[in-house]
C-alpha cells in the first residue's frame, strides 16, 4: 500500500477528486455494459414466453406466427 | 477448421457456448478489474511529475486500447458477414458498435478528467484524445446506420462496409490528426511517453488492459445472446428456452 | 452484339452526368453560392478585422469547401435510385466499380473543379495573402476530388434510405478529417512562406488511394441499397 | 440470337429459392429453368413476392433469400420504374441508357421509338412526356436489346390497347427467335403462344 491511510488514499494530494470520480464513472459505465444485456435477455425471454402461453392452444409449439 | 466454422454459424450452439464461457469469465473479468484497479490506485508510486493523478492512466488508456481494438474486431466481423454471408458475423458486428462506443466514451471522460489537474483545462485538443473524439464518432456512426436501415440484414452489411472503410481510415486519421497536433503543438504541453514508463507503473497497466480485454469480450457475448434469441425467437430452441425460463 | 467496352461506357456515363448537371445550371451554381454566402458569414460572426480573417481564412475556405461537397454529396445517385436508373446500372455488364468511378469523377467536375477555381475569388474576400491562392486553388483541386470519393460511399450507402440526408453527414465527416488537416496545412505553409508541395503530395497519395478504394465500397454500398 | 445460352439452351436456372420477409415466408422451395422459347408468367396475389422473386432472379436482391441463382445469357430487365431521365429527351435516354449495352446508331434509337408510337418525341424533353411515355420509351429498349433472356416486370401497365397489342407482337416475335421471357402481369397474358405459369404459393411450374 503506498497510501498511508484511508484519508491520505481519498485525498491524493488535492487529486483524489479526479482519480475517484474517474474510476466510479468507469464503474458506472462497466456495470452498465454487463447489466444492460443480461436485463435485455431476462426481459426477452420472459416476453416470449408471455406470448407463447397467450398463443397456446391456438398453434402447436414451434409453429410460426405472426409477431 | 470447417465443421468449426459451421459451428459458429450456428446460433444454438454460439448460445450455449456463450453461457459456459461466461459463467467463469464474467467473474474472472470482474475480480481482475476490481484487483487491477486497486492495484493501480493504492499500491503504486505516484508519477513523479503528475503526482496521483497519473493514476487515471490505469482506466484511461485501457479504455482507449481496447475501444480502438474493439473497431477491428467490428470491421473483422463485418468482412466475414460480407464474404461469408454468415449471420453470426452480423450480430457480432452489431455488438461491437455500442461496446466500442462505450469504451471510447469512458476514455474521454477519463481523459478530461485527467486533463484538469494536469493542463488545468477539462478539455485539449490533444492528438490522443482528439482521436478518441473521432474514433466515437465513427462508432457512433455505424450505430446511426444500422438503426436508420429497417431491415436488419442490410443493416448489417452496410455497417459492415462503413466499419471497413472506417479500419482504411483509421490509421490516416490517427497519423493526420498526430501530425497536426505536432504542428500546433504548444511547447508547455507534454505528455509522458507511453516507452519511458516505470515498470512498477507498467505491469498493472498492462494487467489493466488485459482485463479490458476481456471486459469487452463479455459484453460483446453478452449482447449477441441477446440479439441471437431476438434473430431466432421463431425457432423451437428459443421457445423451450422461453418455457423453461418461466418454469424455473 | 456485344456490350459496350467498359472504356465506352464509363465515358457515356460520364457524358450523361455532365449533360445532366448542365441542364441544371441553377442548381451547378448552387454549392458556389452556398460557399459565397457561408465565407460571408464568417466576417459577420468573427468581426471584420482584416487580420484576424487572414489568419483563420485558410480553415475557414477549407471547412466551406468541406460542407458545400458534403451537401451535393447526398444527391449523387439519389434520382437515379428514384427513377429505377440505378437498378438498371446495377445489371450493367460492365464492372460496377468502373461506373462508379464515372458517377464519381461527374460529381467532381460539377462541383469540386468549379469550387477549386473560383476559390481564389473567395480567398481575396477573406483577404488570403495572394502568395497562398495558388496553394489553396490546388489543395482544394486535389482534395475535393478525395471528398467526392468519400462522399460517394457515404452517398451509396445512405441513399436506399428515406431520411439519409443528415446520415450521410454523420458517416462520412469523419473520414474528411485528414483532407482537411492537410488541406488547410498546404495553405498554412504557403502563408508561412513554406513549401506547400509535401502537403500537395499527401493529398495526391490519398487521392489515389481512394480512387483504388472508394470505388469499391460505393459499388458494394450501391448493391446493398438497391437490394430492398 | 447469337450472344449467350448454354448448348441444352438454358437461359436462366435457380433452385431452392425462398424468402422470408418480416418474419413472414414469402415462397419457398422456387426452381425453375427457362429455356430458349420459353413464356414464363409468374403467378400469385398482391403482396405474393412476385417482384422480389423477379428481382432475386436479376440478381438485384442478393441477400436475405436463401438458394441459387445462374445466369447463362445476358439479360434485359425492365423494372417498375421506367429509367428514364426528365432532363434527357428519349433520344439521350436510349443512346446513354445505364443498362450497359452496345451503342445504338441514331437510325436504331429512332426506329425503336417510332415502334412504340413515340415518332415524332425522339428530340422533347422527356420531362414534357406523360407517365405512360415514359413506359413506352423504357419499352423501346425491347426492340434495340440483343439480350435473349428477358426479366419485365408489370410490361403492361400503364400503356394504352395499341400499345399492349404492340407489345405483344414484340414478344412474340423474341419468342420465336429463341429468345426467353419472364414476366409479371395483373392482367391475364392473351399471348398465342404455349404461356407456362409459376405459381408462388405451390412453387410450380405449369
Amino acid at each position: 500500500m503506498y497510501f498511508n491511510s484511508l484519508a491520505a488514499a481519498l485525498q491524493m494530494d488535492g487529486h483524489g477528486a479526479f482519480v475517484w470520480s474517474a474510476y466510479f464513472i468507469t464503474i458506472g459505465v462497466v456495470a452498465m455494459m454487463v447489466y444492460a444485456p443480461r436485463r435485455r435477455e431476462q426481459r426477452f425471454l420472459r416476453q416470449l414466453e408471455g406470448q407463447i402461453r397467450r398463443s397456446e392452444g391456438g398453434n402447436p409449439p414451434g409453429a410460426s406466427k405472426e409477431v | 477448421m470447417w465443421t468449426l466454422f459451421h459451428k459458429f454459424g450456428s446460433p444454438p450452439w454460439l448460445y450455449r457456448l456463450s453461457g459456459s464461457i461466461l459463467r467463469w469469465l464474467l467473474p474472472i473479468t470482474l475480480l481482475a478489474l476490481v484487483g487491477g484497479a486497486v492495484w493501480g490506485v493504492l499500491f503504486t508510486a505516484p508519477d513523479f511529475r503528475q503526482g496521483n493523478s497519473y493514476r487515471i492512466i490505469y482506466i484511461h488508456v485501457p479504455a482507449a486500447v481496447v475501444a480502438l481494438a474493439g473497431y477491428y474486431v467490428m470491421a473483422i466481423a463485418g468482412a466475414v458477414s460480407l464474404i461469408w454471408r454468415m449471420k453470426m458475423a452480423d450480430i457480432a458486428m452489431r455488438a461491437c458498435a455500442p461496446i466500442g462506443a462505450a469504451l471510447t466514451f469512458v476514455a474521454l471522460v477519463t481523459g478530461s478528467i485527467w486533463g484538469k489537474p494536469t493542463w488545468g483545462t477539462w478539455w485539449v485538443w490533444d492528438a490522443r484524445i482528439t482521436s478518441m473524439l473521432i474514433l466515437l464518432f465513427l462508432y457512433l456512426g455505424v450505430v446511426a446506420l444500422y438503426e436508420a436501415y429497417e431491415n436488419k440484414a442490410l443493416a448489417a452489411k452496410a455497417c459492415a462496409i462503413l466499419s471497413l472503410v472506417g479500419t482504411v481510415n483509421i490509421p490516416i486519421i490517427y497519423k493526420s490528426v498526430d501530425w497536426w497536433y505536432s504542428l500546433h503543438q504548444p511547447a508547455s504541453i507534454k505528455f509522458t511517453g507511453g516507452s519511458t514508463i516505470d515498470p512498477s507503473m507498467l505491469y498493472p497497466l498492462l494487467f489493466m488492459i488485459t482485463a479490458f480485454y476481456c471486459l469487452f469480450t463479455c459484453a460483446l457475448l453478452l449482447n449477441m445472446r441477446v440479439e441471437i434469441l431476438q434473430r431466432e425467437q421463431r425457432t423451437a430452441w428459443v421457445r423451450a428456452l422461453a418455457n423453461k425460463g418461466a418454469a424455473g | 452484339m456485344t456490350p459496350a467496352a467498359t472504356v465506352t461506357f464509363c465515358l457515356r456515363l460520364l457524358r450523361r452526368q455532365l449533360v445532366l448537371g448542365l441542364r441544371r445550371p441553377v442548381e451547378l451554381g448552387n454549392p458556389l453560392l452556398f460557399f459565397a454566402m457561408v465565407v460571408a458569414l464568417f466576417p459577420l460572426g468573427l468581426g471584420p478585422a482584416p487580420d484576424t480573417l487572414a489568419a483563420f481564412a485558410p480553415g475557414i475556405l477549407w471547412i466551406v469547401a468541406l460542407l458545400s461537397n458534403l451537401l451535393t454529396s447526398d444527391a449523387v445517385f439519389r434520382s437515379d435510385l428514384e427513377d429505377g436508373s440505378l437498378e438498371q446500372l446495377l445489371l450493367a455488364p460492365q464492372p460496377l466499380y468502373f461506373s462508379a468511378l464515372a458517377y464519381v469523377l461527374a460529381h467532381w467536375l460539377l462541383t469540386g473543379l468549379l469550387l477549386g477555381l473560383a476559390s481564389p475569388l473567395f480567398a481575396l474576400m477573406l483577404g488570403l495573402a495572394p502568395g497562398a491562392i495558388p496553394a489553396l486553388a490546388a489543395s482544394l483541386l486535389l482534395g475535393t476530388a478525395v471528398l467526392s470519393l468519400i462522399g460517394g460511399i457515404g452517398a451509396a450507402l445512405t441513399v436506399g434510405l428515406k431520411r439519409g440526408g443528415m446520415l450521410i453527414s454523420l458517416l462520412i465527416l469523419p473520414f474528411y478529417m485528414p483532407v482537411l488537416i492537410f488541406g488547410s496545412g498546404a495553405v498554412q505553409a504557403a502563408l508561412n512562406g513554406n513549401p506547400a508541395g509535401p502537403f500537395l503530395a499527401i493529398l495526391g497519395a490519398l487521392l489515389c488511394m481512394s480512387i483504388a478504394l472508394a470505388p469499391m465500397a460505393i459499388a458494394a454500398g450501391l448493391r446493398i441499397s438497391v437490394d430492398t | 440470337m447469337t450472344d449467350g445460352g448454354a448448348a441444352d439452351g438454358v437461359l436462366l436456372s435457380a433452385s431452392g429459392l425462398s424468402l422470408e420477409r418480416g418474419g413472414r415466408e414469402l415462397f419457398s422451395g422456387i426452381s425453375l429453368q427457362l429455356r430458349r422459347g420459353q413464356l414464363v408468367q409468374i403467378e400469385g396475389a398482391n403482396g405474393a413476392g412476385k417482384t422480389s422473386l423477379l428481382r432475386i432472379l436479376a440478381g438485384l436482391s442478393r441477400y436475405g433469400f436463401a438458394g441459387h441463382v445462374e445466369h447463362r445469357a445476358a439479360q434485359l430487365f425492365l423494372g417498375h420504374q421506367s429509367a428514364v431521365k426528365g432532363l434527357l429527351t428519349p433520344r439521350e435516354n436510349l443512346a446513354w441508357h445505364v443498362a450497359g449495352e452496345a451503342d445504338f446508331s441514331a437510325a436504331e434509337i429512332d426506329a425503336a421509338l417510332a415502334a412504340v408510337n413515340l415518332y415524332g418525341y425522339e428530340d422533347v424533353p422527356s420531362h414534357a412526356l406523360s407517365a405512360g411515355q415514359h413506359r413506352r420509351v423504357n419499352l423501346a429498349r425491347l426492340y434495340l436489346s440483343r439480350a435473349p433472356l428477358w426479366l419485365l416486370d408489370e410490361p403492361f401497365t400503364a400503356i394504352d390497347r395499341a400499345g399492349v397489342g404492340a407489345l405483344e407482337v414484340r414478344l412474340l416475335q423474341h419468342l420465336e427467335q429463341g429468345g426467353g421471357v419472364l414476366l409479371t402481369s395483373h392482367q391475364p397474358v392473351t399471348l398465342a403462344y404455349p404461356l407456362l405459369r409459376l405459381d408462388l404459393a405451390t412453387g410450380t411450374l405449369q
